[in-house]
């Protein structure tokens, strides 16, 4: 279980989260939605260990880790996709995903290559495995940034926007993917999203985010996303 | 000019240009692929150095002509050591603000230098170089002094060395990756920090090897470094930042360039020569020989 | 617009300079007057640098070329007519070279002092910023101009004087420069030399002209595509901080009785910079303050404990960049205002340099 | 007991220390010595000491707060020409008094220096007549590329021409430069009997060890130099510098009584093994002829002790040696030829002492000292 | 071409764009009335943004021309261009951080973009406009914060006011709507409204529901040609386009 008591985190000295609770439990799809700016790619960062907290607790497996360093937290199975998917430009397609094997040190268990799974659920990772990652589009390199955190066999799947800039065909594979992955691989994933139409069809539950809070929570089943618009609007 | 003086300074091109490369080389990686800009990396050569010198005087007596062999590890792993520090107590604070690093870098060589002045005096210490190196080929009129030759050749096995590791190992491969992107890198299970120290000092060891090879053929004083630092950079300029090969092209380029001016003008000319033609090439090609897209150098 | 409070203090602080000959000795004056000259120069590198985001390293070029300027033209004047100057006597020089024969004139002479160092920045520029030159490419290129510079001084003594430098002046437009009188007179000078600078300087950054180099500094691709030309205004700015140091260097000439290659080399040019850094790069006063401050103490502890005081320099070199990034005015200025946004590599989109999308976009 | 005060301006950080703080130390040793005895017209001469970092602006500011700050009655100090150059117009502007301890190029004549190192003709010119009388004919130059070896050797081509001797080649490195192979490849192709070496610090171990590698030795390519005197000597090495020559006032190694004194009471203080040079031998000498002249003229006043120093004549560590008119010293010239422990053995001897000479009238005709 | 319309804003003709060997664009043409708004849609890949990149002078076009009212401005340097009257907005916010959200609307209002010109104060027309500007995007209020310490969302705002400062003839907008939400699309498409007519707008987007909104006439490029024009309706049915772009629609797909 991935569980957040109380975060709280800064800019400087400008506070953006405030006392964040959230959990996941395994094997679960949450999403978490929120206007521009309220914190959500900084409640993710914090997470990972990319962004320090200030205040309050980070749990993976039971254990604090909101000390720990961001690598540590990817060895105990915390991937993460950024917005704007953070692929190494200069770096080949291959060599992109061969950079999801350090997460898997120290981890006996784990065999260091790249899952069939990952070429399987996204074939471009074959079919331009030699290319340079940044000269990819966006969607290609969308779908690379998803599969190079599969390679790190993680838990908890991060995911920051991963439809934006992506064409509504590729919105619709990796929506399916994504939900292969959670179904075949009992993955939890943590989804950042602003299309409600793909969030409320992928995940169980959803937290909304105002000014660094969360202030809803519930089961995307009984709610209907009109009734979370109010949230998200100007 | 006849065809002695000719070759002879073909063979000064190539014994400059190794010099070079050796100081470039270790750039390559703090500069090259961390885009750190230290300016006391010269002083790391210094270090090597005067290791070497005291290599000669403590393994001397015991070990005869082998001390050499000490010498090597030990301005390796020296310069190294101080290379590691440096980056754990300064340079991580800095990353991704080159134009600072390169002010607090030339702060610490300032020290350096001045804890040599300190230590050793500021004339140089002198190194005898082994009997073994002390001979000369001779072919026909020229003569290629061992020394040189045995610098030319080293100069060509660290850059073999490093070649391969940065490009065919999975060690070079996390390299790069953490330099174009530190956070990925860092949540994708690699200890950066780790790995930036362990990179940055490897160049500063390979500046320690460096200075081996400066101490054979000049003696060494405080300010040894300072005298190569500029032209080390330009080296990596010129070859293209990020490129090991492009470095070494651009070595034997300045070398050649350096030998043929000093021929034909005077030393302290062929200089000011080589640098105005250095600032004339980056009109030509920016980015170097072998250019590699980085925008992080641009972003400074 | 009523003025704010810092350029009242400033104004309080050059009269009490303007009085400073009365209440000073002739040491702590000349000294005083010796530094303000320099600090012309910084305010330069407070532009380039702290506003356009342009690390030269090179400075010593611009203000080397101001001071030769000058020193040329003393060097003639002391020279007996028909005479050659004695450095190139010693040199086996028989002619006087081209370029030295006009210097014999005053207004040209002062001329130069001007324009030099402005069209030789002006070209160094255009070389660079032409091919989108930047960052520490600059920097290396700077400094390898500079020592090529050095270098050729040092290596043409029959046109240069080399090592030595140009000494030996007399008078300068017919005052003797060797009375003890001079030194009020020079102190004035120089003060009201720093005051146009100071004012004039940040009267022209007031104007949307100063909003343009600070945009050029934080995205220059995004300046180019708003139909902004950043090459011509980093060629402007680099102009005027290379004319800055060029008046610097005529005035710090003035002061020594002396320029030579070793006191415009890499070390000097660099410890301007660092200076600067430590007033406060972006503050035109903290700039000034900073190298006038560093150069006292330098004096002071120079003198005190000589071995000392190059660990004080570097040490200081590194605590200003780890501890005040922004120098003694950026901790000034936070004090006032709320604390600035986190620097970029803390923002997750800037971070990632390598998407095509966003690289190529900012 | 009251005091005056005097200045030393060295290096003592930089490139130059090395040379310059021994030199400090040999004017210390005699400052000592006469306060000691009572000091000079019965003050204790205090020593305000300062650096002039081994650059030359910092010369000149030094300098001024000498004269200006601490009002010093005269100053011992400066090693290069260029700090020289730079302090010249500091001292005739305030009225000061530089006494300046090291051979130079000539050329200069401030009435506010004392220059007590050899003019060109109290070291270049006798190295060269030595040079030829020994049957060296074809001659190359090297030197620092400077003002002082690069005015020594105009004068010395003028010499050569004029004396039918061969100029075989010319070249020059920058201050502290150690790459030789191209020079090397020069003197290969010029095939000089003799090179005469200016080169100043460190360049001189890079080039006598890349000198060494290309073949060269003593026997067959000897090399005269001006810069190298015991202590240089002793950094270099008897290994590389072995049976080569160098032209100066002044060895260690001179059996006059007065220098035993001197070397003894230098060791004394600074070790056993400490070398003692040419410029810090003059750099002694210097304390004791300003105190003279102070005695003399009965004042501290610098114009008046210029005035008195003229003519003062004292048997030396040097041996005999005399103010000329021109500011500069009446001395011996020696070559000697390197050995064991840096140790110069001497070979040839001027004819008595030789009178200084500032402007050398086949090179610079019709100059004279005002 | 004499027989040119008048009415032609921008005129891309024939150009193919290529990187490394690989063609991002194969003799690509369009069009675009003066006043007119055209959606760009298209796969990822497919050269919508290096088409945009072509035409503000970013990448220069292999063969084949850019005309601008007229003029060929495939040649020209990039602050020439936009000198013109093109402006773009990327993608990722390009504000000015150092500056304040009034400098930053003030500088691009600004006529005179020379160095000489630009020491002139604002005039009192560019004043106005950069707070009539601050009013239509909200940010009266942060008027004298540094751009830097904007939200995102504000930033793209700010941009978006920018842009419209820079009273271009021609706009560019990559993707504007990237990262917003739905009520916040909604608003920039009212916005873009108001804007076409006077302007020329050229919209990429990947959010049907605000192409929707646009209600403009749409350009399908597809490995790095025109693949389709038409309406949103007609390309809705077309299952080619489905195919390569749109997918299956939501409601069937939720089952499969
Ligand atoms: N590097 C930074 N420095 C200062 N403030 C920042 C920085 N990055 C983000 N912020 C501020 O922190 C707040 C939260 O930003 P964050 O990026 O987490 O929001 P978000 O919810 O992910 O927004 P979006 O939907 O636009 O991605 C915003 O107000 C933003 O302005
Ligand atoms: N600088 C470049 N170097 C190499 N290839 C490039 C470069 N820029 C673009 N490409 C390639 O050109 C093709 C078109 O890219 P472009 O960015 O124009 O697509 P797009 O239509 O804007 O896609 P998206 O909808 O994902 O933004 C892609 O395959 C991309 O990989
Ligand atoms: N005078 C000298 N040796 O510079
Ligand atoms: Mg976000
Ligand atoms: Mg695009």
């Amino acid at each position: 279980m991935l569980k957040l008591e109380g975060v709280t985190a800064a800019y400087g000295q400008s506070p953006v989260l405030f006392g964040i609770d959230l959990e996941v439990a395994d094997a679960e799809a949450v999403t978490l939605i929120g206007r521009n700016g309220v914190g959500k790619t900084t409640l993710l960062r914090t997470i990972t260990g990319l962004h320090p907290v200030t205040g309050g607790g980070v749990r993976l497996n039971g254990a604090q880790v909101e000390k720990e360093a961001a690598f540590t937290r990817a060895r105990s199975g915390l991937a993460y996709v950024p917005q704007g998917r953070g692929l190494f430009g200069h770096l080949t397609v291959e060599e992109n995903l061969l950079m999801g094997l350090p997460a898997l040190s120290g981890r006996a268990t784990a065999k260091r290559e790249i899952p069939e799974l990952v070429y399987d659920l996204f074939p471009i990772c074959r079919d331009m495995a030699g290319r340079r990652a940044g000269n990819l589009s966006g969607g290609q390199q969308q779908q690379v940034a998803i599969g190079r955190a599969l390679v790190t066999q993680p838990r908890y799947l991060l995911l920051d926007e991963p439809t934006e800039g992506i064409q509504p065909s590729i919105v619709q594979e990796i929506e399916v993917a994504l939900t292969r992955v959670r179904t075949e691989l009992r993955v939890a994933v943590l989804l950042v999203e602003q299309y409600l139409d793909f969030a409320w069809s992928f995940a169980d539950r959803y937290y909304v985010m105002q000014k660094g809070r969360v202030v809803e929570t519930g089961t995307t089943a009984d709610t209907p996303t009109h009734a979370v618009q109010r949230y998200l609007g100007v | 000019m006849d065809f002695t003086f000719i070759s002879g300074q073909l063979f000064t091109g190539l014994s400059v240009a190794s010099i070079l490369l050796l100081a470039a080389l270790g750039l390559a990686l703090s500069f090259g692929l961390m885009r750190v800009i230290n300016m006391a990396h010269g002083e790391f050569l210094m270090v090597g150095g005067y290791l070497t010198y005291l290599a000669a005087q403590w393994a001397g007596p015991t070990l005869g002509d082998a001390w050499l062999w000490v010498a090597f590890p030990l301005a390796f792993l020296g310069a190294g050591l101080l290379g590691a520090v440096m980056e754990f107590a300064v340079i991580r604070r800095l990353y991704g603000r080159p134009l600072d690093t390169l002010l607090a870098t030339f702060g610490i060589s300032l020290i350096l230098q001045q804890a040599a002045r300190q230590l050793f005096g500021s004339t140089g210490v002198p190194v005898t170089a082994p009997a073994w190196l002390g001979g000369a080929l001779t072919l026909g009129d020229v003569t290629l002094p061992f020394v040189r030759l045995f610098v030319i050749a080293l100069a060509l096995i660290v850059l073999a060395g490093m070649w391969w590791l940065l490009n065919r190992s999975p060690f070079g491969m996390h390299v790069r990756a953490v330099n174009q992107n530190r956070e990925m890198a860092a949540a994708l299970g690699v200890n950066t920090r780790s790995l930036d120290m362990l990179v940055f000092s490897l160049g500063a060891g390979i500046a320690g090897v460096a200075g081996v090879g400066l101490a054979l053929i000049a003696p060494v004083n405080p300010t040894v470094g300072a005298a190569y630092i500029v032209n080390a950079f330009l080296v990596v300029v010129v070859g293209g930042v990020g490129s090991v090969l492009g470095a070494a092209v651009a070595a034997v380029l300045l070398g050649f360039v350096t030998a043929l001016a000093e021929g034909f003008t005077s030393s302290s000319l062929a200089q000011a020569i080589l640098l105005v033609l250095v600032v004339a090439f980056l009109q030509w090609k920016p980015r170097g020989l072998i250019p590699t897209k980085s925008r992080a150098l641009e972003e400074a | 617009m009523r003025p704010s409070t810092s350029t009242i203090a400033v104004i309080a602080v050059l009269i009490a300079l303007a009085f400073a000959p009365l209440y000073l000795g002739a040491y702590p004056l000349t000294l005083l007057g010796r530094v303000l000259a320099l600090s012309i120069a910084s305010i330069g590198v407070s532009v380039v640098w702290g506003r356009t985001g342009i690390l030269s390293l090179g400075q010593g070029l611009f203000f080397g070329l101001g001071g030769y300027a000058l020193a040329m033209h003393l060097k003639l004047v002391a020279t007996p007519k028909g005479e050659l100057p004695d450095f190139m006597l010693y040199n086996g020089v028989e002619k006087l070279p081209w370029f030295w024969a006009p210097f014999a004139s005053a207004p040209f002479a002062l001329a130069m002092v001007l324009i030099l160092p402005a069209a030789a920045a002006g070209l160094v520029a255009w070389l660079m910023f032409r091919r989108r030159i930047t960052g520490v490419y600059v920097s290396i290129i700077t400094q390898a101009l500079l020592l090529a510079f050095v270098t050729w001084l040092n290596g043409s003594q029959g046109l240069t004087s080399g090592t030595n430098g140009i000494t030996d002046y007399q008078t300068f437009l017919g005052v003797g420069l060797r009375g003890p009188d001079v030194a009020h007179g020079l102190y004035w000078v120089t003060l009201l030399f720093v005051a146009l600078a100071l004012g004039g300087t940040a009267a022209l950054l007031r104007t949307p002209f100063g909003a343009i180099l600070t945009a050029i500094r934080d995205n220059e691709n995004r300046t180019r595509f708003l139909g902004f030309n950043p090459a011509a205004f980093k060629i402007a700015a680099f102009m005027l901080g290379g004319l800055l140091a060029g008046v610097s260097g005529a005035l710090y000439t003035l002061h020594l009785g002396t320029i030579s290659p070793a006191m415009i080399g890499t070390a000097f040019s660099i410890e301007l910079v660092v200076w600067v850094a430590l007033g406060g790069r972006a503050s035109l006063i903290g700039a000034a303050a900073g190298l006038v401050l560093g150069q006292l103490a330098k004096d002071r502890i120079s003198s005190a404990a000589p071995d000392a005081w190059l660990y004080v320099m570097g040490a200081l070199f590194v605590l200003v960049v780890l501890v005040m990034p922004q120098g003694v005015a950026g901790l000034i200025q936070n004090r006032r205002r709320p604390p600035a946004p986190m620097p970029a590599p803390q923002n997750p989109v800037a971070q990632n340099p390598v998407t095509r999308e966003v690289s190529d976009a900012v | 007991q009251s005091t005056v005060k005097v200045g030393v301006l060295h290096s003592l950080t930089g490139t130059m220390a090395i040379s310059e703080i021994t030199v400090a130390n040999a004017a210390q040793l005699a400052i000592d010595e006469i306060n000691a005895k009572g000091g000079v017209l019965g003050k204790k001469i205090v020593v305000v000491k300062e650096d002039g970092a081994s650059d030359w602006p910092t010369f000149a500011t030094k300098a001024e707060k000498l004269l200006t700050q601490d009002k010093v009655a005269t100053v011992f100090g400066g090693w290069t020409s260029a700090s020289r150059k730079s302090m010249l117009p500091v001292f005739e502007k305030n009225g000061g008094l530089l006494f300046y301890p090291v051979q130079f190029e000539g050329n200069e004549c401030s009435p506010n220096i004392i220059y007590t190192g050899a003019q060109p003709n109290q070291q270049a010119l006798p190295a060269l007549e030595w040079a030829l009388s020994k049957g060296y004919k074809k001659i190359f130059l090297l030197g620092s590329d400077y003002v002082y070896p690069r005015t020594a050797n105009l004068i010395l081509k003028k010499h050569i021409t004029d004396m039918k001797a061969t100029l075989s080649g010319e070249e020059y490195v920058a201050l502290g430069g150690t790459e030789f192979s191209s020079v090397i490849n020069k003197i290969k192709a010029a095939k000089p009997d003799v090179i005469i070496n200016t080169l100043n610090g460190d360049s001189n171990v890079s080039f006598f060890k890349q000198y060494q590698a290309a073949g060269y030795k003593a026997s067959t390519l000897p090399v005269i130099s001006f810069s190298i005197a015991e202590q240089e000597a002793q950094a270099i090495g008897t290994q590389l510098l072995n049976g080569q020559y160098a032209t100066w006032n002044y060895f260690q190694s001179l059996p006059n009584p007065a220098n035993k004194k001197f070397v003894a009471a230098y060791q004394k203080k600074h070790g056993a093994g400490a070398a003692i040079t040419d410029p810090m031998a003059h750099a002694y000498m210097d304390v004791y002829l300003w105190k003279a002249a102070v005695e003399k003229a009965r004042s501290f006043e610098p114009m008046a002790v210029r005035k008195a120093i003229v003519g003062i004549s004292m048997d030396s560590p040097l041996g005999k040696i005399t103010v000329a008119p021109n500011g500069s010293l009446t001395q011996a010239v020696y070559t000697g030829i390197s050995g064991a422990g840096g140790q110069f053995k001497v070979v040839a001897q001027s004819k008595g002492v030789v009178k200084p000479e500032p402007y050398d009238k086949l090179a610079f005709p019709g100059k004279t000292c005002p | 071409m004499p027989s040119e319309l008048p009415e032609t804003l921008l005129d891309v003709r024939d150009i193919t764009v290529s990187f490394d060997g690989f063609k991002a664009i194969t003799n690509l043409s369009l069009s675009v009335p003066k006043g007119s708004l055209r959606v760009l849609i298209g796969p990822n890949g497919a050269g919508k943004s290096t088409l945009l990149d072509t035409i503000i002078g970013k990448v220069r076009p292999d063969t084949g021309e850019v005309r601008f009212a007229g003029q060929v401005i495939s040649r020209l340097p990039e602050h020439r261009i936009a000198g013109l009257g093109i402006c773009r907005k990327f993608q990722a916010p390009g504000v000015l951080e150092g500056l304040t959200v009034r400098e930053n609307l003030l500088l691009t209002a600004r006529k005179d973009k020379g160095v000489l010109g630009i020491l002139k104060a604002p005039t009192r027309a560019e004043q106005e406009r950069a707070d009539e500007l601050l009013r239509l995007t909200g940010l009266t209020e942060r008027a004298g914060v540094l751009a830097a310490s904007l939200a995102h969302g504000e930033k793209q705002w700010l941009e978006i006011g920018m842009v419209v400062a820079a009273d271009p003839q021609l706009l560019l907008l990559d993707e504007p709507t990237a990262g917003m939400t739905a009520q916040e699309t909604a608003q920039t498409a009212e916005l873009i409204h108001a804007l076409a007519g006077r302007h020329t707008v050229l919209v990429i987007d990947h959010d049907m529901h605000f192409v929707e909104l646009l209600g403009a006439p749409i350009t399908v490029l597809h490995q790095g040609q025109v693949f389709r024009e038409g309406d949103l309706e007609t390309l809705r049915a077309d299952p080619d386009v489905m195919e390569i772009y749109l997918g299956r629609p939501r409601e069937l797909m939720a089952h499969g």
